[in-house]
Protein backbone atom coordinates (compact mmCIF):
# COMPACT_ATOMS: atom_id res chain seq x y z
CA UNK A 1 0.00 0.00 0.00
CA UNK A 2 1.15 3.17 -0.80
CA UNK A 3 2.42 5.79 2.68
CA UNK A 4 -0.20 8.64 3.55
CA UNK A 5 2.02 11.33 2.49
CA UNK A 6 -1.00 13.91 4.08
CA UNK A 7 -4.05 13.81 6.48
CA UNK A 8 -5.87 15.34 3.15
CA UNK A 9 -6.78 13.66 0.06
CA UNK A 10 -4.29 15.16 -2.68
CA UNK A 11 -6.03 18.43 -4.19
CA UNK A 12 -5.61 19.10 -8.06
CA UNK A 13 -3.71 21.70 -8.41
CA UNK A 14 -2.85 23.16 -12.07
CA UNK A 15 -1.29 26.05 -13.34
CA UNK A 16 -0.34 26.90 -16.43
CA UNK A 17 1.02 30.18 -18.69
CA UNK A 18 -0.35 30.15 -22.17
CA UNK A 19 -0.77 32.22 -25.28
CA UNK A 20 -3.78 30.31 -26.30
CA UNK A 21 -7.21 30.97 -25.15
CA UNK A 22 -8.76 28.61 -22.46
CA UNK A 23 -12.68 27.24 -22.45
CA UNK A 24 -14.15 27.77 -18.72
CA UNK A 25 -16.58 24.91 -18.88
CA UNK A 26 -13.70 22.60 -20.22
CA UNK A 27 -11.50 23.88 -17.14
CA UNK A 28 -14.67 23.37 -14.44
CA UNK A 29 -15.10 19.89 -16.02
CA UNK A 30 -11.63 18.61 -15.66
CA UNK A 31 -11.70 19.99 -11.72
CA UNK A 32 -15.45 18.53 -10.83
CA UNK A 33 -15.39 15.65 -13.15
CA UNK A 34 -16.73 12.13 -11.00
CA UNK A 35 -16.29 13.84 -7.72
CA UNK A 36 -19.37 14.40 -5.56
CA UNK A 37 -17.78 16.48 -2.70
CA UNK A 38 -17.79 19.46 -4.66
CA UNK A 39 -20.58 21.52 -4.18
CA UNK A 40 -19.03 24.93 -4.91
CA UNK A 41 -17.07 26.03 -7.64
CA UNK A 42 -15.77 29.98 -8.52
CA UNK A 43 -14.21 31.47 -11.52
CA UNK A 44 -13.05 34.25 -12.33
CA UNK A 45 -12.16 35.76 -15.29
CA UNK A 46 -10.18 38.65 -16.28
CA UNK A 47 -10.47 40.05 -20.11
CA UNK A 48 -8.87 42.79 -22.17
CA UNK A 49 -10.96 46.38 -21.50
CA UNK A 50 -10.67 49.16 -24.52
CA UNK A 51 -10.71 51.51 -22.09
CA UNK A 52 -13.15 53.60 -23.82
CA UNK A 53 -12.41 52.61 -27.67
CA UNK A 54 -9.00 53.64 -26.85
CA UNK A 55 -6.98 50.56 -27.01
CA UNK A 56 -6.55 47.87 -30.17
CA UNK A 57 -4.72 45.52 -27.76
CA UNK A 58 -2.91 44.72 -24.39
CA UNK A 59 0.47 43.08 -25.01
CA UNK A 60 1.53 41.06 -21.89
CA UNK A 61 4.97 39.92 -21.29
CA UNK A 62 5.77 37.77 -18.55
CA UNK A 63 9.09 36.22 -17.13
CA UNK A 64 9.12 32.55 -17.91
CA UNK A 65 9.44 30.17 -15.53
CA UNK A 66 9.06 32.30 -12.73
CA UNK A 67 5.59 32.93 -13.66
CA UNK A 68 4.62 29.40 -13.97
CA UNK A 69 6.07 29.44 -9.97
CA UNK A 70 5.29 32.44 -8.50
CA UNK A 71 1.36 31.39 -9.39
CA UNK A 72 1.72 27.64 -7.99
CA UNK A 73 2.87 29.25 -4.65
CA UNK A 74 0.15 31.76 -4.75
CA UNK A 75 -2.23 28.79 -5.80
CA UNK A 76 -0.70 26.51 -3.19
CA UNK A 77 -1.20 29.28 -0.30
CA UNK A 78 -5.00 29.20 -1.43
CA UNK A 79 -5.49 25.98 -1.36
CA UNK A 80 -4.19 25.63 2.18
CA UNK A 81 -5.49 28.30 3.77
CA UNK A 82 -9.39 27.79 2.24
CA UNK A 83 -9.40 23.89 2.17
CA UNK A 84 -9.99 23.93 -1.29
CA UNK A 85 -10.94 20.54 -2.71
CA UNK A 86 -9.22 21.68 -6.52
CA UNK A 87 -7.95 24.96 -8.01
CA UNK A 88 -6.59 25.80 -12.08
CA UNK A 89 -5.02 29.13 -12.94
CA UNK A 90 -4.22 29.84 -16.67
CA UNK A 91 -2.19 33.41 -17.47
CA UNK A 92 -2.48 34.42 -21.17
CA UNK A 93 0.68 36.42 -22.77
CA UNK A 94 0.66 38.22 -25.64
CA UNK A 95 -1.49 40.27 -27.84
CA UNK A 96 -4.62 40.20 -26.60
CA UNK A 97 -8.11 42.08 -28.51
CA UNK A 98 -10.32 43.72 -26.42
CA UNK A 99 -13.21 41.46 -25.20
CA UNK A 100 -10.53 38.84 -25.47
CA UNK A 101 -9.56 36.39 -22.17
CA UNK A 102 -6.33 37.06 -19.93
CA UNK A 103 -6.75 35.41 -17.20
CA UNK A 104 -8.62 32.17 -15.67
CA UNK A 105 -9.26 31.06 -11.63
CA UNK A 106 -11.52 28.64 -11.15
CA UNK A 107 -11.30 27.14 -7.02
CA UNK A 108 -13.13 24.67 -6.16
CA UNK A 109 -14.58 23.99 -2.46
CA UNK A 110 -17.49 22.40 -0.24
CA UNK A 111 -18.89 25.42 0.40
CA UNK A 112 -19.39 28.35 -1.27
CA UNK A 113 -17.93 30.95 0.88
CA UNK A 114 -14.22 29.28 0.65
CA UNK A 115 -14.52 29.03 -3.20
CA UNK A 116 -15.22 33.21 -3.74
CA UNK A 117 -12.54 33.57 -1.26
CA UNK A 118 -9.68 31.20 -2.78
CA UNK A 119 -10.11 32.76 -6.15
CA UNK A 120 -11.00 36.48 -4.95
CA UNK A 121 -7.05 35.91 -2.99
CA UNK A 122 -5.94 34.21 -5.44
CA UNK A 123 -6.61 36.96 -7.96
CA UNK A 124 -5.28 39.71 -5.55
CA UNK A 125 -1.75 37.98 -5.06
CA UNK A 126 -1.59 37.61 -8.01
CA UNK A 127 -1.91 40.66 -9.68
CA UNK A 128 1.05 41.78 -7.38
CA UNK A 129 3.27 39.09 -7.34
CA UNK A 130 2.93 37.15 -10.64
CA UNK A 131 5.62 38.71 -13.52
CA UNK A 132 3.23 39.94 -15.99
CA UNK A 133 3.42 43.62 -17.62
CA UNK A 134 0.90 45.06 -19.64
CA UNK A 135 1.71 47.26 -22.33
CA UNK A 136 -1.14 49.43 -23.92
CA UNK A 137 -1.58 49.58 -27.83
CA UNK A 138 -3.64 52.55 -28.97
CA UNK A 139 -5.70 52.20 -31.69
CA UNK A 140 -4.88 55.44 -33.27
CA UNK A 141 -1.70 53.20 -33.55
CA UNK A 142 0.33 55.28 -31.74
CA UNK A 143 2.65 54.58 -29.32
CA UNK A 144 1.03 52.93 -26.23
CA UNK A 145 2.39 53.22 -22.41
CA UNK A 146 3.27 50.23 -19.83
CA UNK A 147 0.25 49.80 -17.59
CA UNK A 148 0.74 51.16 -13.88
CA UNK A 149 0.81 49.12 -11.24
CA UNK A 150 -2.73 50.37 -8.68
CA UNK A 151 -2.16 51.40 -5.17
CA UNK A 152 -5.55 49.51 -5.11
CA UNK A 153 -3.98 46.45 -6.30
CA UNK A 154 -1.47 46.72 -2.98
CA UNK A 155 -4.41 47.47 -0.87
CA UNK A 156 -6.70 44.74 -2.02
CA UNK A 157 -4.03 42.05 -1.17
CA UNK A 158 -3.14 43.61 2.17
CA UNK A 159 -6.43 42.75 3.47
CA UNK A 160 -5.39 39.10 3.85
CA UNK A 161 -3.07 39.83 5.88
CA UNK A 162 -5.65 40.99 8.47
CA UNK A 163 -7.91 38.47 7.93
CA UNK A 164 -8.29 34.99 10.15
CA UNK B 1 31.89 37.12 -10.34
CA UNK B 2 29.58 36.58 -13.64
CA UNK B 3 25.75 36.56 -13.59
CA UNK B 4 22.92 36.26 -15.71
CA UNK B 5 20.64 39.67 -15.52
CA UNK B 6 17.46 39.70 -16.96
CA UNK B 7 14.85 42.38 -17.80
CA UNK B 8 11.64 43.20 -18.42
CA UNK B 9 8.81 45.56 -19.46
CA UNK B 10 10.04 49.16 -19.31
CA UNK B 11 13.16 48.42 -18.05
CA UNK B 12 14.00 46.05 -20.54
CA UNK B 13 13.04 48.84 -23.23
CA UNK B 14 15.24 51.75 -21.62
CA UNK B 15 18.02 49.55 -21.74
CA UNK B 16 17.62 47.89 -25.09
CA UNK B 17 18.32 44.28 -24.26
CA UNK B 18 16.77 41.58 -22.22
CA UNK B 19 19.20 39.67 -20.96
CA UNK B 20 23.30 39.90 -20.70
CA UNK B 21 25.99 38.09 -19.02
CA UNK B 22 27.86 40.55 -16.22
CA UNK B 23 30.95 40.50 -14.30
CA UNK B 24 30.57 42.49 -11.06
CA UNK B 25 33.08 44.15 -8.94
CA UNK B 26 33.43 42.88 -5.00
CA UNK B 27 31.37 45.23 -3.80
CA UNK B 28 28.28 44.78 -4.96
CA UNK B 29 26.89 42.20 -2.66
CA UNK B 30 23.23 43.20 -2.92
CA UNK B 31 20.34 43.90 -5.24
CA UNK B 32 20.33 47.21 -4.13
CA UNK B 33 23.95 47.69 -4.93
CA UNK B 34 23.64 45.82 -7.88
CA UNK B 35 20.83 48.13 -9.07
CA UNK B 36 23.63 51.33 -7.63
CA UNK B 37 26.14 49.54 -9.92
CA UNK B 38 23.92 48.85 -13.63
CA UNK B 39 22.83 52.68 -13.30
CA UNK B 40 26.44 53.80 -13.92
CA UNK B 41 26.64 51.88 -17.00
CA UNK B 42 25.85 54.21 -19.51
CA UNK B 43 23.15 56.46 -20.70
CA UNK B 44 20.28 53.94 -21.37
CA UNK B 45 21.12 52.27 -17.97
CA UNK B 46 20.56 55.79 -15.89
CA UNK B 47 16.60 56.20 -17.38
CA UNK B 48 15.93 52.73 -16.44
CA UNK B 49 17.14 53.03 -12.99
CA UNK B 50 16.24 56.55 -12.74
CA UNK B 51 14.24 55.65 -9.81
CA UNK B 52 15.49 52.65 -7.84
CA UNK B 53 12.45 52.30 -5.32
CA UNK B 54 10.10 51.32 -7.90
CA UNK B 55 12.20 48.30 -9.09
CA UNK B 56 11.41 45.20 -8.26
CA UNK B 57 13.59 42.08 -8.19
CA UNK B 58 13.81 37.79 -8.01
CA UNK B 59 16.65 36.18 -7.19
CA UNK B 60 17.00 32.92 -9.45
CA UNK B 61 12.88 33.46 -9.71
CA UNK B 62 12.05 34.06 -6.42
CA UNK B 63 10.92 37.73 -5.34
CA UNK B 64 14.09 39.31 -3.02
CA UNK B 65 14.06 42.52 -1.89
CA UNK B 66 16.89 44.99 -2.37
CA UNK B 67 18.55 44.43 0.80
CA UNK B 68 18.91 41.04 -0.14
CA UNK B 69 22.45 39.17 -1.07
CA UNK B 70 23.09 37.85 -4.06
CA UNK B 71 24.90 35.32 -2.91
CA UNK B 72 25.43 32.72 -5.14
CA UNK B 73 22.91 33.77 -7.43
CA UNK B 74 22.40 32.20 -11.29
CA UNK B 75 20.20 35.00 -12.77
CA UNK B 76 18.97 38.40 -11.37
CA UNK B 77 15.73 39.59 -12.88
CA UNK B 78 14.56 43.33 -12.19
CA UNK B 79 11.50 44.43 -13.40
CA UNK B 80 9.06 47.06 -12.79
CA UNK B 81 6.00 46.81 -10.71
CA UNK B 82 3.90 43.81 -11.82
CA UNK B 83 0.42 44.21 -14.19
CA UNK B 84 -0.81 40.74 -14.57
CA UNK B 85 -4.12 39.32 -14.00
CA UNK C 1 -35.64 59.16 -30.29
CA UNK C 2 -36.02 56.80 -27.68
CA UNK C 3 -36.43 58.71 -24.56
CA UNK C 4 -33.63 58.11 -22.24
CA UNK C 5 -35.01 56.20 -18.65
CA UNK C 6 -31.79 56.21 -16.66
CA UNK C 7 -28.53 57.84 -16.29
CA UNK C 8 -26.82 54.48 -16.95
CA UNK C 9 -27.14 51.72 -19.73
CA UNK C 10 -29.27 49.24 -19.71
CA UNK C 11 -27.36 46.89 -17.99
CA UNK C 12 -28.54 42.80 -19.34
CA UNK C 13 -30.28 40.95 -16.20
CA UNK C 14 -31.07 37.40 -17.00
CA UNK C 15 -33.12 35.44 -14.73
CA UNK C 16 -34.17 31.32 -15.88
CA UNK C 17 -35.97 28.93 -13.57
CA UNK C 18 -35.12 25.66 -15.82
CA UNK C 19 -35.02 21.70 -14.81
CA UNK C 20 -32.20 21.40 -17.37
CA UNK C 21 -28.74 21.72 -16.98
CA UNK C 22 -26.68 25.26 -18.59
CA UNK C 23 -23.35 25.75 -20.00
CA UNK C 24 -21.00 28.22 -18.08
CA UNK C 25 -18.85 28.93 -20.43
CA UNK C 26 -22.01 29.59 -23.29
CA UNK C 27 -23.75 31.75 -20.35
CA UNK C 28 -20.57 34.24 -19.89
CA UNK C 29 -20.34 34.43 -23.73
CA UNK C 30 -24.14 35.58 -24.20
CA UNK C 31 -23.17 38.27 -21.72
CA UNK C 32 -20.14 39.04 -22.53
CA UNK C 33 -20.19 39.32 -26.58
CA UNK C 34 -19.36 42.87 -28.57
CA UNK C 35 -18.12 44.13 -25.46
CA UNK C 36 -15.15 45.48 -24.58
CA UNK C 37 -16.25 47.55 -21.44
CA UNK C 38 -16.00 44.28 -19.31
CA UNK C 39 -12.88 43.36 -17.38
CA UNK C 40 -14.12 41.56 -15.47
CA UNK C 41 -16.55 38.19 -14.99
CA UNK C 42 -17.43 36.25 -11.82
CA UNK C 43 -18.86 32.97 -11.76
CA UNK C 44 -20.67 30.89 -9.11
CA UNK C 45 -22.17 27.23 -9.62
CA UNK C 46 -23.89 25.20 -7.03
CA UNK C 47 -23.86 21.97 -7.39
CA UNK C 48 -24.97 18.60 -6.02
CA UNK C 49 -22.83 16.91 -2.92
CA UNK C 50 -23.63 13.11 -2.07
CA UNK C 51 -22.51 13.79 1.63
CA UNK C 52 -20.06 11.28 2.18
CA UNK C 53 -21.94 8.68 -0.49
CA UNK C 54 -25.13 9.10 1.57
CA UNK C 55 -27.29 10.82 -1.33
CA UNK C 56 -28.64 9.93 -4.48
CA UNK C 57 -29.70 13.03 -5.58
CA UNK C 58 -31.33 16.03 -4.24
CA UNK C 59 -34.81 16.73 -5.70
CA UNK C 60 -35.89 20.68 -5.38
CA UNK C 61 -38.95 21.76 -5.34
CA UNK C 62 -40.34 25.58 -6.10
CA UNK C 63 -42.84 27.94 -6.16
CA UNK C 64 -43.33 28.63 -10.07
CA UNK C 65 -43.86 32.71 -10.62
CA UNK C 66 -42.33 33.36 -7.46
CA UNK C 67 -39.24 31.84 -7.39
CA UNK C 68 -38.37 33.80 -10.80
CA UNK C 69 -39.70 37.40 -9.02
CA UNK C 70 -37.68 36.90 -6.28
CA UNK C 71 -34.38 35.96 -7.90
CA UNK C 72 -34.85 38.59 -10.61
CA UNK C 73 -35.51 41.28 -7.34
CA UNK C 74 -32.20 40.28 -5.82
CA UNK C 75 -30.24 40.11 -9.08
CA UNK C 76 -31.90 43.77 -9.85
CA UNK C 77 -30.48 45.29 -6.53
CA UNK C 78 -27.12 43.36 -7.12
CA UNK C 79 -26.64 44.96 -10.27
CA UNK C 80 -27.87 48.47 -8.66
CA UNK C 81 -25.15 47.92 -5.62
CA UNK C 82 -21.98 46.59 -7.19
CA UNK C 83 -22.68 48.78 -10.45
CA UNK C 84 -22.67 45.18 -12.40
CA UNK C 85 -22.47 45.32 -16.37
CA UNK C 86 -24.43 42.28 -16.75
CA UNK C 87 -25.87 39.39 -14.40
CA UNK C 88 -27.18 36.18 -15.52
CA UNK C 89 -28.63 33.61 -12.76
CA UNK C 90 -29.98 30.27 -13.33
CA UNK C 91 -31.42 27.84 -10.79
CA UNK C 92 -32.69 24.32 -11.79
CA UNK C 93 -34.99 22.63 -10.18
CA UNK C 94 -36.78 19.02 -10.56
CA UNK C 95 -34.20 15.85 -9.22
CA UNK C 96 -30.37 16.33 -9.57
CA UNK C 97 -27.61 13.58 -9.37
CA UNK C 98 -24.46 13.81 -7.14
CA UNK C 99 -22.39 16.41 -9.45
CA UNK C 100 -24.88 17.54 -11.61
CA UNK C 101 -25.41 21.61 -11.35
CA UNK C 102 -28.19 23.15 -9.28
CA UNK C 103 -27.45 26.87 -9.50
CA UNK C 104 -25.55 29.17 -11.73
CA UNK C 105 -24.79 33.23 -11.65
CA UNK C 106 -22.53 35.11 -13.64
CA UNK C 107 -21.59 38.59 -13.04
CA UNK C 108 -19.98 41.23 -15.53
CA UNK C 109 -18.28 43.86 -14.30
CA UNK C 110 -15.10 46.61 -15.09
CA UNK C 111 -13.42 45.74 -12.01
CA UNK C 112 -12.73 42.17 -10.12
CA UNK C 113 -14.34 43.46 -6.74
CA UNK C 114 -17.90 44.17 -8.02
CA UNK C 115 -17.65 40.62 -9.76
CA UNK C 116 -17.05 38.87 -7.16
CA UNK C 117 -19.00 40.85 -4.26
CA UNK C 118 -22.56 40.82 -6.86
CA UNK C 119 -21.78 37.16 -6.87
CA UNK C 120 -21.55 36.74 -3.39
CA UNK C 121 -24.25 38.85 -2.37
CA UNK C 122 -26.69 37.40 -5.12
CA UNK C 123 -25.62 33.70 -4.10
CA UNK C 124 -26.39 34.88 0.38
CA UNK C 125 -29.61 36.75 -0.51
CA UNK C 126 -31.00 34.11 -2.92
CA UNK C 127 -30.17 31.17 -0.18
CA UNK C 128 -32.73 32.58 2.15
CA UNK C 129 -35.13 34.61 0.01
CA UNK C 130 -35.60 32.43 -3.45
CA UNK C 131 -39.03 29.54 -2.74
CA UNK C 132 -36.62 26.56 -3.41
CA UNK C 133 -36.48 23.73 -1.38
CA UNK C 134 -34.26 20.18 -1.14
CA UNK C 135 -35.22 17.04 -0.31
CA UNK C 136 -32.48 14.29 -0.06
CA UNK C 137 -33.02 10.76 -1.78
CA UNK C 138 -30.83 8.21 -0.34
CA UNK C 139 -28.42 5.99 -1.70
CA UNK C 140 -30.03 2.88 0.32
CA UNK C 141 -33.31 3.86 -1.22
CA UNK C 142 -34.61 5.15 2.58
CA UNK C 143 -36.74 7.86 2.77
CA UNK C 144 -34.95 11.18 2.97
CA UNK C 145 -35.41 14.46 5.15
CA UNK C 146 -35.60 18.10 3.31
CA UNK C 147 -33.09 19.79 3.92
CA UNK C 148 -33.22 22.51 6.80
CA UNK C 149 -32.43 26.03 6.50
CA UNK C 150 -29.36 26.94 7.79
CA UNK C 151 -28.07 29.96 10.48
CA UNK C 152 -25.13 30.16 8.48
CA UNK C 153 -27.36 31.50 5.58
CA UNK C 154 -29.03 33.86 7.85
CA UNK C 155 -25.62 35.14 9.14
CA UNK C 156 -24.27 34.73 5.52
CA UNK C 157 -27.06 37.53 4.08
CA UNK C 158 -26.66 39.56 7.30
CA UNK C 159 -23.26 40.46 6.77
CA UNK C 160 -24.48 42.41 3.60
CA UNK C 161 -26.34 45.22 5.67
CA UNK C 162 -23.69 46.59 7.37
CA UNK C 163 -21.28 46.79 4.41
CA UNK C 164 -21.16 50.11 2.43
CA UNK D 1 -63.83 35.91 1.79
CA UNK D 2 -62.42 33.25 -0.53
CA UNK D 3 -58.81 32.76 -0.93
CA UNK D 4 -56.21 30.24 -2.91
CA UNK D 5 -53.66 29.03 -0.46
CA UNK D 6 -50.28 27.02 -1.89
CA UNK D 7 -48.28 24.85 0.33
CA UNK D 8 -44.43 23.83 -0.05
CA UNK D 9 -41.78 21.30 0.75
CA UNK D 10 -42.92 19.29 4.10
CA UNK D 11 -46.28 22.07 4.48
CA UNK D 12 -47.09 20.43 1.50
CA UNK D 13 -46.45 16.58 2.53
CA UNK D 14 -47.86 16.86 5.75
CA UNK D 15 -51.38 18.63 4.74
CA UNK D 16 -51.21 16.41 2.02
CA UNK D 17 -51.75 18.78 -1.03
CA UNK D 18 -50.37 21.62 -2.83
CA UNK D 19 -53.44 24.05 -3.17
CA UNK D 20 -56.60 24.83 -2.32
CA UNK D 21 -59.84 27.28 -2.22
CA UNK D 22 -60.36 28.07 1.49
CA UNK D 23 -63.33 30.48 2.75
CA UNK D 24 -61.80 32.06 5.88
CA UNK D 25 -64.27 33.71 8.94
CA UNK D 26 -63.86 37.11 9.02
CA UNK D 27 -61.98 37.02 12.28
CA UNK D 28 -58.78 36.16 10.20
CA UNK D 29 -57.27 39.71 8.77
CA UNK D 30 -53.39 39.02 8.82
CA UNK D 31 -50.76 36.06 8.15
CA UNK D 32 -50.27 35.24 11.51
CA UNK D 33 -54.42 34.92 11.67
CA UNK D 34 -54.62 32.25 8.71
CA UNK D 35 -51.97 30.17 10.20
CA UNK D 36 -53.79 30.00 13.55
CA UNK D 37 -56.70 29.16 11.62
CA UNK D 38 -55.41 26.45 9.75
CA UNK D 39 -54.18 24.70 12.73
CA UNK D 40 -57.68 23.71 13.62
CA UNK D 41 -58.94 22.78 10.46
CA UNK D 42 -57.39 18.63 11.79
CA UNK D 43 -54.63 16.31 12.80
CA UNK D 44 -52.55 16.98 9.09
CA UNK D 45 -53.20 21.00 9.31
CA UNK D 46 -51.93 20.78 13.23
CA UNK D 47 -48.95 18.80 12.05
CA UNK D 48 -48.00 21.00 9.82
CA UNK D 49 -48.30 23.81 11.96
CA UNK D 50 -47.09 22.73 15.11
CA UNK D 51 -44.50 25.28 15.10
CA UNK D 52 -46.13 28.15 13.74
CA UNK D 53 -43.22 30.69 13.85
CA UNK D 54 -40.95 28.42 12.00
CA UNK D 55 -43.47 28.61 8.40
CA UNK D 56 -42.62 31.56 6.03
CA UNK D 57 -45.41 33.28 3.96
CA UNK D 58 -45.57 34.74 0.58
CA UNK D 59 -48.69 36.88 -0.26
CA UNK D 60 -49.52 37.43 -4.03
CA UNK D 61 -45.78 35.83 -4.25
CA UNK D 62 -43.90 38.99 -1.87
CA UNK D 63 -42.29 37.66 1.23
CA UNK D 64 -44.62 38.84 3.84
CA UNK D 65 -44.38 38.79 7.55
CA UNK D 66 -46.83 37.22 10.36
CA UNK D 67 -48.11 40.79 11.17
CA UNK D 68 -49.35 41.09 7.52
CA UNK D 69 -52.79 41.97 6.68
CA UNK D 70 -53.87 39.44 4.02
CA UNK D 71 -55.87 42.73 2.70
CA UNK D 72 -57.46 41.77 -1.16
CA UNK D 73 -54.79 39.45 -1.87
CA UNK D 74 -55.38 36.74 -4.50
CA UNK D 75 -53.03 34.07 -3.20
CA UNK D 76 -50.92 33.09 0.18
CA UNK D 77 -48.42 30.56 0.44
CA UNK D 78 -47.02 28.97 3.38
CA UNK D 79 -43.51 26.76 3.18
CA UNK D 80 -40.26 25.87 5.84
CA UNK D 81 -37.67 28.04 5.06
CA UNK D 82 -35.70 28.25 1.68
CA UNK D 83 -33.05 26.17 1.12
CA UNK D 84 -32.32 26.80 -2.57
CA UNK D 85 -29.03 28.01 -4.18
Amino acid sequence: MAPETAARPLVPVSVRIQSGDFDISEEIGALTAGRADIGAVASFTGLCRDEGGRLSALELEHYPGMAERAIRAIAEQAVERFELAGLTAIHRYGKIAPGGNIVLVVTCASHRQAAFDGASFLMDYLKTDAPFWKKEHLKDGGAGEWVSAKDADDKAKARWRSKP
Amino acid sequence: MSLRIVYFAWVRERIGKGSEELDLPESVTTVGDLIAHLATLGEEYAAAFEVPQVIRAAIDEEHAEHDEAIGSAREIALFPPMTGG
